[in-house]
């Protein structure tokens, strides 16, 4: 079983793709370890956030997915 | 009252949202309407407008709710494109019906703001052929400050 | 850019005028609108808005050329209606198109408040058959106060 | 040759019409002479205003009119 991770906006170029699969369970250091440097540093910013499920993690270091969870990475929103 | 939010993936046509939305409201004082349209100029082509589904709407259905609630609307539209748009098209549409002029144009104004400093969107802009990512400004967040005192 | 005023002795149809007004500034970034309707309910059945033809419409376009050098619009319409008038119908849309949305948003809203307590109208309802006048409102002039500031 | 009177708002209800011709021309003494006792002090209110040929006055008391002038008593304007 997985955990499916959305890259949101220019992570998106940065990942390559817009989707991606990981194993599951997954929290923070086994998320840094499953991302490549460029990636990994990207998601580490303060300006990123986290969402499991559609839900913002106010600490997202303490992430806990579970198998079959959705885990994004949103970036700042663009103003207009 | 009623709310409606919408997120749109082909092009809208705010003159014939706008009619029957005040109609749906009768007894109403004012409604206030702004419309957002992809600037020209400045050599943009076009602009892109990236979405999470999951989030994206449903943080727009908070804000309506939100703005209802503090401004006590009869009223609210909210709409929103996604998706690859050229210079003239309308982005976002948000129409208030309230009793009073202050309380519509405030909630207008509420919402756009919230809109673009706080919504899921991400914009990427196309130039010369190349797109790039359009990055957060300091003064959308400046302008949500304006709604954080009490009284505002 | 194009300013247009203009005082209106039959119902006028919003929905009609924001399209093509819309349409007449490619390259905007928005349009703000604000329609103030006859409201209906508390027993008012008709509303008579009077004028003084030599001095209104002269002085709706000082307003709208002072609010175009202010906000630095694109286009600016104001539309006033006159004569006797039943709920629901619309009594004034004013719509500004600009670059950014502060400038078209606050444009509005500075036109309203300038219509409302300072223009040249008198106003009358009718209950039970009965014509009474609208008296000055505290509230109007205190709106003003927003705009006398240096900055605002 | 006449100064012509303008009543707007609820002062045409207390002249009775809208419109009123007198002689040219006129002052602040002679228009109050020229008015009937409820609508002198009407003109009077401080928060009436007068206008010739469309100017509005900053003190009201200096009126000159001349003949063919029109002359408009602007009550307070009624928000919305």
């Amino acid at each position: 079983m997985t955990v499916t991770l959305v890259f949101l906006g220019k992570l998106a170029d940065l990942a390559g793709a817009a989707e991606r699969e990981v194993s599951a369970p997954l929290d923070w250091p086994q998320l840094l370890a499953a991302l490549e440097p460029g990636l990994q540093s990207a998601i580490a910013a303060d300006t990123t956030r986290i969402a499991v499920d559609g839900v913002l993690l106010a600490d997202k270091t303490a992430l806990h997915a579970a198998a079959g969870s959705e885990v994004a990475f949103l970036p700042p929103v663009s103003g207009g | 009252m009623a709310i409606t939010v919408r997120l749109l993936d082909a092009p809208m046509n705010p003159g014939a949202m706008i009619g029957p939305f005040t109609n749906a409201h009768p007894g109403l004082g004012g409604v206030c309407t702004f419309v957002g349209e992809v600037r020209g100029g400045e050599g943009a082509e076009a602009l892109e407008l990236l979405h999470y589904a999951r989030m994206t709407l449903p943080g727009m259905e908070a804000l309506a709710e939100r703005a209802n609630t503090r401004f006590g609307l009869m009223g609210l539209l909210m709409l929103h494109r996604t998706g690859v748009m050229y210079p003239g098209e309308p982005v976002v549409l948000v129409s208030a019906a309230a009793l009073h002029r202050r309380a519509a144009i405030d909630a207008v104004d509420f919402c756009m703001d919230h809109l673009k400093a706080e919504s899921w969107f991400w914009k990427r802009e196309q130039r010369g052929g190349e797109w790039h990512w359009i990055e957060p400004r300091a003064d959308d967040y400046a302008a949500l400050a304006r709604w954080q005192s009490p009284q505002a």
